[in-house]
């Protein structure tokens, strides 16, 4: 472990940080100390860019994991920084004040995902959809293709024949018994 | 032999006929020129007059009350207005028009006519491209006349005289006769006016589509589009045909006419695909520095 | 000197005009506006001619690309990544295709790595050409973008020769590229680079060495240097504010530590300086392509052998691979949970701040004339910001 | 050709169509077991059908059998087997015996077409030999696909 | 073309703040004859060899229209230009897949088109929904909202078909099949009913020109 | 800004002079490149519908649909891809995939229609312009998104193998086993050419997935010999294999045994289902070969009693004598009848039948009896001489070598026959140090053996001599019957009749003989059927029962109802299809005693 690990594991209870390759790593911290843990970074660690933030829906421990992908460009070298947030509940402290383009990317995880960044500018207005009605698309349960099916109308007249079972018919229809 | 009054008429609306023709054609013929600089084959020449009827055969049209219908009536008729008081071939019978009727102020007011009802007509439209478009159409219009004005007035000066059938009397006899030769100061403000007057880039504020698409006309349409590309036609023949007898020496045949004004007009493109388009303040700022001490200028020596 | 007064330095709070009081105009443009690059609008409050608070409203091409790679298999999305930028659409080619083979841990032949960076290459170069055509037209120019899309369009003959798509050139695909260079192909990249140098070059005197074009573009859209941290700005764009960040040199990915090439970098940050290094990428990219010619191995395998693409399984584990596009940092977030089918993709596209942050705080104080102008000087292409 | 030599030939072949009959039939009671007994009913019944068709020819006192020669698979020639009633034949021994016979029979009528002077009754006895040889073919085709299979 | 079947719906312009009532029209659109004989031949040729496109690219197939209308192709010498406004454009060009958002610009913009007005729909994604077959916000048949001449199909299309859709919807015009306003006429209510079903807030007029 | 910024853009009217960049006729001028993806072609007459393109398309743009003309056969489903061009990415997958390589794009890409309906197609069945365009995107040489290449399995190589009975095989590590699962596409043609029809997708995804208990319980669905046919099956589903049609198939046998090798016997019953509850009826199984122990299974499993009546000492039938042990060792072949055993189905060994038990008695004590008894029954070679000591028959040969009797083949052995018999008795002649040559009629492809066996065979040190027509066996000279002259007349091959194979014919003259110790003739069997009365009422044609779909004989009165299958009823001479038949008859015979109708 380096020294920036060990520092972030002293002062915010990081945990589990992992070399994906040499010039990036992830780390995880609690959702709650995310904003120190950013501001940490950016003004005392390097990494100055924000290159990204983005959700991942871990359905099955029913959590969102947020992904935050800063880069120090001086040293060239990337850092991931995760943290967990309840999926039945998740709000999350707002970035917005220590990058000017984080407003976004919470506007647009609010929307896909319905995570909750209380006081993060324009947040609860549409962002791509407009009338949405469904839950967050974003989210693992929401089945893209039923809805389509639902929703807009195909064309008609395409049926196919899975290849095995159009031979038993034809070849061996007794089988089918 | 003097024709009478009915043949008058009739002959105003050969003339009339003429100069939409060509000024269509003058159109088209420019698109290709344009198209040739651009590196492509461009469109027909006849393409113009298809597109007029293409225009006027649309099956329904919308509108925004009286207004909105006047205003390209009002345009026509400051189109054919323009062009009625001004001799297109100075000495021919046909091509002689009202000229004798009116004089440069008539001319100019019709100048301003059609533009101001054109606003009237576009303002109601209710785009607000349309607006922002009529704004910038007028705040330009009222730079770039300033130079123009200038100039007239130097030309008036010069031949002491509003009549514009004297004022190509007076340029005969030769090149040395032109206002272009006499008062080339004069002829500098104008054309550069006339740039603007004509909104070639890099004046052509007032349709630019990038950023107002398309101005004043975005909510014209079928037959009432029709009217307007009809009236470019004719408008741009009428001031072209006035710039000619203004500062080029009138023609006394229409293949000089032809000549003459086809130069005059290829001036706005030669310009128009070197340049990007102004904004509209750096356009007013543009008509009111050097063009109008040039039109100062031609004054001055007009009246000295 | 004149640039230094048009500089116009907006207050980072949002104003908020009291749009009862009847002295603003609000007007959309966008999406139906060809002074829009690409499918969005802006909501424009204008006092007079003058912007004084801007909204972006995106979303017009949203068709859910990172909810569609969910459910298709790792192989399957190699044909939707391009989708995502249709003007340069090789960099998302490589950038997922990079994640993945770092994922699987697969090592890629030579030669596909220089194909790979030839590829990218003449796309930006293609992508490029398509941009100053709209920028000169921005402001009205519209002959600058007949001659360069036409070069563009020679490039992309180059491409569907190579890969035998036009504008999806579905190339770079995971494990390498999907086909080797035809007979006499360097041959006629070199022409063609020859063509389009020449014609850059009468670009350059038209759209550069023009008055009006400088009356236009000077000063306007200033971007500090101290905002592109702030802002995530990459790029030609934080380049021309004098910061020298370039992925291809700072990553080293792909082929371009052997290549000979050094960062443009400016300092004026205005519309016109940005087009300015734009130019100069374009001349480097010229270059570039002829250094490959020339190094690039001649024989050899091009592509590594996968798993059956109905299967294959990547190992549970997350990446994030970037790559310097046109535009800047452009790269694919993959997670994968050891599944046939990724977990999560997130696609970071430099316009997403571009196009929306930084176009929303640059255009107060604009003229309604430059908007557009002042956007395509961002060079902001809206699907990679809803993808 | 006259009449009476041509049922004369006909009469011939009958005779030797209804001793391959009695020759089945005399295997048949030799049979130990349902399957020989079954496989040879059905011989008998092939020959019986070969008596009614002659028969039926000699009635209408016209020819009406193919001219055309079986292809002759070879595989009689090489046989060495006379049948050999045995309680406990095989299919192969009952088709070979069977190949046998219909072997016996064409090389009887080719000998007798060779011998006739009028051209009726030797064209008689060639479609003869014909018809043998395809009764010959049917049981060869058998024999190798049931039998010599894997040879 | 087919008569689609009709379902009857409540359609005003009632949900419009009065103001703006008066900026919209009050009634739905009506069929309009056709002219007779030769002149209506020579009308429709004349549509046919000046097509104004409207300006609005609504998906990746906008990106072929620039090489289109640039020197390469040079797509005026065939009378076909594009035009900033949908008041004087007589041909859509669908740019591939729309989604519901930009459906809706798509609805009104094509409602604001004059008659007799055009629809060239580009690439797999506006006949069948394309790569986009499952996209919870991409529709997957053009012709359920709006009525359509000719399909290019391709995924782009080179500008090569692009040109020969143009053709394809010139020999149509000329052959007086290009009636698709009249289409949309008849079968409004059928259309609208599509549209409403998808787009889920539905804030425009419902009589829209 | 500086003076030359007003000039400088004068310089556009430069171009004014030069050649316009127009293309004049785009469509005419610039057809799409090479390479460039355009619409799809297929040769119809290669494509095999297999469904794989369909199956790689993310558009969902491909269906598959019955081709005019095209009938349902082994190998090919009779289905051709139909494509939607209002799907249709153009991304070629479907062309880098495609197994047979048929398909193909041209560079065409002008279509153009006003009816949005068009747009599909089946290529190369309904015509278009673009058909046989020799231009457009190919998948580049070497290139395919499918490994053609089967994993090679380990084997013992052949001067090791002939000195042992040691079995050849190895079988596949968990590695090869997931790469060579690996290259399956699920297709299922060879699902129609499996006489058992097993489900090969389903237990070929268990190897990808490391599932073994649910590979197994698959296996067994449909066949519970899968150590044995894992090993021994003569695949025909290989033949049918996809993959095939464009390089190696997908060892589908291998990956079987890879199975059942996996799971160790006493992990069985965790992995496969339990049978029923006892039904209380009881059905005789006559002959414990494959097909008898597989209908005992399948009735075990539904909760009847079962006896088999086994004439030799072991159970297995041909598995156990007729294939020797380096091909399917003991081990592996008790393996699978240990399983079966162990469900409770009783095997009466040494009891014969028409001999120790008649037919008719079985039909009083059960409640329906099957009859499996196979083909025991040696053809002779037909020709004079035929009854020498010294030619022995092949099967016999092969059944002595498992009960471990000496064989005293002596030095030379002559091996008459082509089939997997002949091709057995001469590996194990060579196992037993003699020196081989294998005579068959006709030519080496027209062996009947598998193609595996006769290469094997000769790699072994055996010889082939082809076109060899039997003529004679003779005591050889100063041999006192130890040894025997084989004469044969060399042929060659005519072809009598278009259409039909070509016939060997002796070359008049062409009489060679050769001196061997032991001729082995491995010609054909036959069945018994003389424990059949005809009051058993068992329908016989032509020395094969008479059966109905589900293996059912007769259901008289008198007796319960006879059931027959495997090789004493079929034509196929091999495992699968007697294990096929034995489930076939299983189900019919649970549908009889549950009266659920047959």
């Amino acid at each position: 472990m380096n020294e920036l690990a060990k520092e972030l594991a002293g002062r915010y209870g990081a945990r589990g940080w992992h070399d994906i390759r040499k010039d990036l790593a992830s780390v995880e911290v609690d959702a709650i100390r995310i904003r120190d843990v950013m501001a940490y970074l950016r003004d005392e660690a390097g990494y100055g860019h924000l290159s990204f933030m983005t959700a991942i829906d871990n359905i099955e421990r029913g959590a969102f994991t947020l992904s935050y992908a800063l880069r120090d460009h001086d040293a060239r070298r990337g850092l991931i920084v995760h943290a967990d947030v309840d999926r039945a509940e998740p709000t999350v402290d707002s970035i917005h004040l220590l990058w000017g383009q984080a407003w976004t990317y919470q506007r647009e995880m609010r929307e896909w995902f319905g995570i909750d960044f209380p006081g993060s500018p324009r947040v609860d207005e549409e962002f791509v959809l407009e009338g949405w009605e469904g839950p967050p698309m974003m989210r693992r349960d929401f089945d893209s293709l039923a809805y389509s099916d639902a929703t807009y109308a195909e064309r008609p007249g395409r049926v196919t024949h899975d290849p095995a079972s159009h031979m038993r018919e034809k070849l061996y229809p007794e089988a089918a018994q | 032999m003097e024709p009478t009054i009915i043949g008058r008429i009739g002959y105003a609306f050969v003339s009339l006929f003429v100069i939409t023709n060509y000024g269509l054609l003058l159109i088209g013929s420019m698109a290709r020129i344009s198209a040739k600089v651009q590196g492509r084959v461009g469109q027909p020449v006849w393409q113009p007059y298809i597109d007029i009827v293409k225009s006027s055969a649309k099956r329904n049209s919308i509108g925004h009350g009286a207004m909105f219908y006047l205003g390209p009536v009002f345009r026509l008729a400051g189109g054919v207005g323009t062009y009625m008081f001004i001799p297109a071939v100075f000495g021919s019978v046909l091509f002689r028009n009202f000229s004798d009727s009116g004089d440069l102020l008539l001319v100019m007011y019709f100048i301003f006519f059609g533009q101001l009802g054109m606003a009237l007509g576009a303002g109601e439209g209710g785009h607000p491209y349309s607006a922002i478009g009529v704004s910038r159409g007028l705040a330009q219009m009222t730079a770039f006349e300033v130079p123009f004005a200038l100039s007239v007035i130097a030309v008036a000066a010069q031949y002491g005289t509003l009549d514009i059938n004297a004022i190509v009397a007076a340029q005969q006899g030769g090149f040395a006769h032109w206002t272009l030769a006499t008062n080339p100061l004069a002829v500098i403000a104008a054309i550069v006016a006339f740039l603007g007057m004509s909104g070639h880039n890099p004046f052509s504020v007032v349709i630019a589509p990038q950023e107002i698409p398309i101005g004043p006309p975005t909510e014209y349409q079928s037959n009432l589009l029709g009217m307007l590309q009809t009236n470019r036609a004719i408008f741009n023949g009428a001031k072209l045909v006035l710039y000619m007898n203004l500062y080029f020496g009138g023609a006394t045949n229409i293949v000089a006419m032809v000549i003459k004004t086809f130069l005059i007009y290829f001036v706005n493109v030669f310009v128009g695909q070197a340049f990007p388009r102004l904004r509209t303040d750096q356009s007013i700022r543009f008509f009111l520095g050097a063009p109008t001490l040039v039109g100062i200028a031609s004054v001055i020596i007009a009246v000295i | 000197m004149r640039r230094e007064k048009q500089r116009v330095i907006p207050p980072a709070e949002r104003a908020t005009p009291d749009l009862d009081s009847g002295k603003y105009l609000v007007m959309w443009q966008g999406p139906q506006h060809p002074g829009i690059t690409g499918n969005m609008s802006l909501r424009l409050v204008a006092e007079g001619d003058t912007v004084v608070d801007c909204e972006t409203h995106v979303g017009y091409l949203h068709r859910g690309f990172e909810k569609l790679m969910e459910r298709r298999l790792y192989m399957q999305n190699f044909p939707l990544v391009c989708r995502i930028a249709v003007p340069e659409p090789d960099f998302n080619e490589y950038c997922y295709a990079a994640a993945l083979e770092e994922l699987a841990g697969i090592v890629i032949p030579e030669k596909a790595v220089w194909l790979r960076t030839l590829s990218l290459e003449m796309m930006r170069l293609a992508s490029f050409l398509m941009w100053i055509g709209g920028q000169a037209g921005a402001f009205g120019h519209g002959t600058i973008a007949q001659w360069s899309v036409t070069m563009r369009d020679y490039v992309l003959d180059l491409f569907e020769e190579l890969t035998g798509g036009r504008i999806y050139h579905m190339y770079i695909i995971p494990g390498g590229v999907r086909g080797d260079v035809p007979a006499g192909f360097y041959k006629r990249v070199l022409e063609t680079m020859a063509v389009v140098e020449k014609n850059l070059d009468d670009i350059e005197l038209v759209m550069f060495h023009n008055a009006v074009f400088k009356m236009r573009a000077e000063g306007l859209g200033y971007i500090p240097r101290d905002w592109v941290d702030h802002y995530g700005i990459t790029g030609p764009n934080a380049r021309a504010a004098g910061v020298a960040r370039d992925l291809r040199k700072d990553s080293g990915y792909l082929a371009y530590p052997r290549l000979d090439f050094q960062p443009i970098v400016g300092t004026e940050s205005d519309a016109y300086e940005r087009a300015r290094l734009r130019l100069g990428e374009m001349y480097q990219a010229i270059d570039l392509i002829r250094q490959i010619v020339d190094m690039a191995p001649k024989d050899g395998p091009f592509r590594e052998r996968l798993p059956n693409p109905l299967y294959w399984r990547i190992p549970a584990g997350e990446t994030y691979v970037s790559a310097e596009c046109t535009r800047g940092e452009y790269g694919f977030y993959v997670v994968s949970d050891g599944s046939d089918k990724p977990r999560r993709v997130a696609v970071r596209g430099p316009s997403y701040t571009h196009a929306v942050s930084v176009m929303e705080r640059l255009v107060r104080g604009v003229n309604i004339a430059d908007v557009a102008g002042l956007m395509v000087s961002l060079h902001t292409y809206p699907p990679e910001i809803e993808r | 050709m006259d009449a009476t030599t041509f049922a004369a030939a006909l009469d011939l072949a009958l005779g030797r169509e209804k001793a391959a009959v009695a020759f089945y039939r005399e295997l048949s009671a030799m049979a130990s077991f349902a399957a020989q007994k079954s496989t040879l009913a059905e011989f008998m019944a092939m020959e019986e059908g070969h008596v009614a068709m002659i028969s039926g020819m000699k009635a209408k006192g016209s020819v009406a059998l193919s001219p055309t020669v079986a292809v002759d698979l070879g595989l009689a020639a090489r046989m060495d087997a006379e049948e050999r009633p045995t309680a406990g034949m095989t299919f192969q021994d009952i088709l070979v015996a069977a190949i046998k016979k219909e072997e016996r029979s064409g090389v009887l009528y080719e000998r007798l077409a060779e011998a006739a002077s009028q051209p009726g009754l030797k064209s008689v006895f060639e479609r003869l030999v014909a018809e043998e040889s395809r009764h010959k073919r049917y049981f060869e085709d058998l024999y190798e696909s049931e039998i010599s299979k894997d040879n | 073309m087919s008569e689609k079947k009709t379902i009857p719906a409540p359609l005003a312009n009632e949900g419009l703040p009065p103001e703006e009532r008066g900026l919209f029209c009050d009634a739905a659109p009506r069929e309009y004859e056709p002219a007779r004989g030769a002149w209506e031949r020579f009308l429709n040729w004349a549509r046919s060899e000046s097509l104004w496109l409207l300006g609005f690219g609504t998906g990746c197939g906008a990106i072929e229209l620039r090489p289109l209308m640039t020197s390469r192709f040079d797509m005026y010498r065939y009378g076909i230009q594009p035009r900033p406004t949908p008041r004087q454009s007589s041909v859509f060009v669908i740019g591939g897949y729309a989604s519901v958002k930009t459906l809706k610009r798509i609805v009104r913009s094509y409602e604001q088109m004059m008659g007799p007005k055009f629809v060239l729909a580009l690439g797999s994604c506006t006949i069948n929904g394309g790569m986009y077959w499952d996209s919870y916000n991409t529709i997957k048949r053009i012709d359920q909202y709006i009525p359509v001449d000719v399909y290019i199909a391709g995924c782009m299309p080179r500008p090569e078909a692009l040109l020969a859709g143009f053709q394809e919807l010139k020999r149509i015009i000329k052959s007086g099949g290009g009636e698709g306003q009249n289409e949309y006429a008849r079968n409004f209510d059928w259309y609208k009913a599509n549209q409403k079903k998808v787009i889920k807030d539905w804030n425009m007029p419902d009589y829209n020109w | 800004m500086d003076i030359k910024d007003f000039i400088a853009p004068f310089a556009v009217w430069k171009r004014a002079f030069e050649k316009p960049f127009t293309v004049k006729k785009p469509i005419d001028e610039r057809p799409g490149a090479p390479r460039y993806r355009g619409f799809h072609m297929n040769d119809a007459d290669a494509c095999v519908g297999c469904g794989t393109c369909e199956a790689i398309c993310m558009n969902n743009a491909i269906d598959l649909v019955p081709a005019a003309g095209r009938e349902a056969k082994d190998g090919d489903s009779g289905l051709r891809p139909r494509i939607d061009y209002g799907r249709c990415c153009w991304c070629a997958l479907c062309v880098d995939i495609c197994p047979s390589g048929s398909l193909s794009m041209s560079n065409e890409y002008v279509w153009i229609d006003r009816d949005p309906d068009v747009f599909r197609y089946v290529p190369g069945v309904e015509a278009k312009p673009w058909d046989g365009s020799a231009l457009g995107y190919r998948r580049a040489e070497g290139y395919r998104l499918l490994d053609e290449d089967r994993v090679p399995m380990p084997e013992l190589g052949h001067a090791e193998a002939v000195a042992s009975f040691l079995e050849l095989v190895r079988g596949y590590s968990r590695a090869q086993a997931e790469k060579e699962a690996d290259r399956c596409v699920s297709c299922g043609l060879c699902i129609a050419s499996c006489p058992a029809h097993m489900d090969i997708p389903g237990y070929i995804k268990a190897v990808r997935d490391g599932d073994m208990d649910e590979g197994l319980r698959l296996l067994y669905e449909t066949n519970p010999f899968p150590e044995a046919c894992g090993r021994v099956c003569t695949h025909r589903c290989e033949e049918a294999c996809s993959i095939g049609s464009g390089g190696d198939p997908v060892a589908i046998r291998w990956l079987k045994r890879y199975i059942a090798d996996q799971v160790e016997l006493s992990d069985y019953a965790k992995a496969l289902p339990r049978g029923a509850a006892p039904s209380g009826k009881k059905v005789a199984i006559v002959g414990a070969g494959p097909g008898g122990l597989s209908a005992a299974y399948y009735l075990s499993m539904q909760g009847h009693a079962v006896t088999v009546f086994e004439a030799e000492e072991a159970a297995g039938g041909m598995l156990r004598y007729g294939i020797p042990e380096y091909r399917l060792p003991y081990p592996a072949l008790d393996k699978d009848i240990g399983y079966i055993e162990s469900l409770g189905v009783s095997i009466s060994r040494g009891v014969s039948i028409g001999k120790d038990i008649e037919l008719s008695k079985l039909r009083t004590d059960f409640d329906a009896v099957y009859l499996s008894t196979g083909l025991p029954v040696a053809y002779g070679l037909e020709v004079p001489g035929e009854d020498h000591p010294r030619v022995l028959d092949g099967v016999a040969v092969l059944a002595r070598a498992t009960r471990g009797e000496e064989l005293g083949l002596g030095g030379r052995v002559a091996v008459i026959g082509g089939g997997n018999v002949a091709m057995d008795a001469a590996r194990t002649a060579l196992r037993h140090g003699a020196t081989v040559d294998i005579l068959y009629r006709r030519r080496e492809e027209d062996m009947p053996a598998d193609a595996d066996e006769v290469r094997e065979a000769k790699a072994e040190g055996a010889r082939l001599v082809e076109k060899a027509i039997p003529l004679e066996v003779r005591d050889a000279p100063d041999a006192a019957g130890e040894a025997a002259l084989f004469i044969w007349n060399e042929a060659t091959m005519v072809q009598k009749e278009p259409g039909k194979r070509p016939v060997p014919e002796p070359i008049p003259g062409a009489v060679r003989e050769g001196r061997y110790d032991s001729i082995i003739a491995a010609i054909g069997q036959g069945p018994d059927l003389s424990f059949i009365a005809e009051s058993d009422g068992v329908p016989v044609k032509r020395f094969r029962p008479v059966v109905d779909s589900f293996g059912m004989a007769t259901r008289a009165a008198g007796g319960a109802p006879v059931f027959a299958g495997g090789d004493l009823v079929n034509d196929r001479k091999d495992a699968i299809s007697a294990i096929a038949d034995g489930h076939r008859a299983a189900i019919g015979i649970d549908r009889l005693l549950y009266g659920k109708g047959a």
